[in-house]
């Protein structure tokens, strides 16, 4: 069995970044993560009651969507811009 | 063109600028912009100031997304959004887009598509300062969503 | 306000002094807003230039009249409605719609409700100027009838 | 049988004036007339191939809208502003 270390990075935004105290970090993931993967593991032991947006190397991403060695991933509350 | 940026402008700066540096002479017979502009009031309560949060690289490549979509379902000559980062105060433009094409109906259906994505898409967040007569625990708020504009 | 003018103007000068003298500072959170201007090109045939009659009195009736049913309609707090006859040059601004409102859909709409209402009802007549490079009979034609925007 | 004579104010604008070769007339209508009767009279003679729109008192008229003395009666062309 094949298995590799695989770094990214991690973006917060807006009461996100409020809430875990940071806006951006490094983690390492093993395997076949998908976005939504990453956001349990990063926002365990926190109570996040609001809506959350992914983004995978600054484009939308579906939950499932797949993170790979190097990406960017940011997570995000509903946008309110304009 | 796209500008994102931390310092107050004046829309009508911007377009009359812009007008004159797109070269365009004779060739729009239309422009339809629109301008949002930071109230004193939001919600029911008076607010002081707000601070708008981006997130640097997929806020500018989102736009341009927008305007690409834009430019591929309407007829444009030329497009222009600039949008306020960081600290306003009330009364403060926060955004502005406007289209040049040389038919009205291309400027206003782009026009008002533009900021519809804008608003429901592009990575921006609002936090509210309250005014101090405010009877409430939070002085500072984020403000939780868009309302839609249709 | 609505304003007929023989003089050129300039939009974002209009909007600019009519938005400082409006003294709404806070309330409106939405301008949108309309500049039709001349081009050098029509139904395939260089334009030098136009002129722009209007019937003095209906004009003025009229335009108050669309605007008063926009206010009926949607939740604005001003609008300025400028536009000019006469002789006019090729990149001249005919007309400016501008609606200030304190949420973005109201502006949206009733900028181009009044608009549309002026290009198919207000009585305003234009007659092209065609360039002598064109092969016609006719060097000067009245614009038969303005097309939908919708 | 009562009959009296109703001076009304007649403009024409943009195609109409030019075809017409005036822009205003004083005319006196007997009875009962309608925009269209008024229409019909001072364009008799003329070849006016376009449409013609009617207003009484700067307000737009229906082709059967009465016209009462002292009046100021219109006839243009569609409207092309904006």
């Amino acid at each position: 069995m094949y298995e590799e270390t695989m770094p990214i990075k991690v973006l917060y935004f807006a009461s996100l970044k409020e809430l875990f105290g940071r806006s951006e970090q490094q983690l390492s993931i093993d395997g076949l993560s998908t976005v939504e993967d990453v956001w349990r593991r990063v926002s365990e032991g926190y109570d996040v009651s609001q809506q959350v947006l992914y983004s995978i190397n600054q484009e939308y991403a579906q939950a499932d969507s797949l993170v790979k060695s190097g990406d960017e991933v940011a997570f995000f509350p509903p946008v309110t811009g304009g | 063109m796209i500008k994102i940026t931390n310092n107050a402008f004046d829309p009508w700066q911007e377009l009359s600028t812009f007008q004159l540096e797109m070269r365009r002479d004779g060739e729009y017979g239309a422009c339809a912009n629109f301008i949002g502009t930071m109230r004193d009031m939001n919600e029911g309560d008076a607010v002081n100031g707000m601070f708008l949060e981006h997130y640097p690289g997929m806020t500018e490549k989102h736009l341009e997304k927008i305007v690409q979509r834009a430019k591929g379902q309407w007829d444009l000559l030329e497009t222009l959004v600039v949008h306020r980062v960081g600290e306003l105060l009330p009364n403060d433009p926060i955004v502005l887009v406007a289209v040049w094409s040389a038919h009205r109906k291309d400027a206003f259906e782009a026009s008002r598509f533009i900021m519809e994505d804008l608003k429901s898409k592009a990575p921006f967040w609002k936090k509210e300062n309250l005014s101090s007569t405010n009877q409430r625990a939070e002085k500072n708020r984020w403000v939780k969503k868009n309302t839609s504009g249709y």
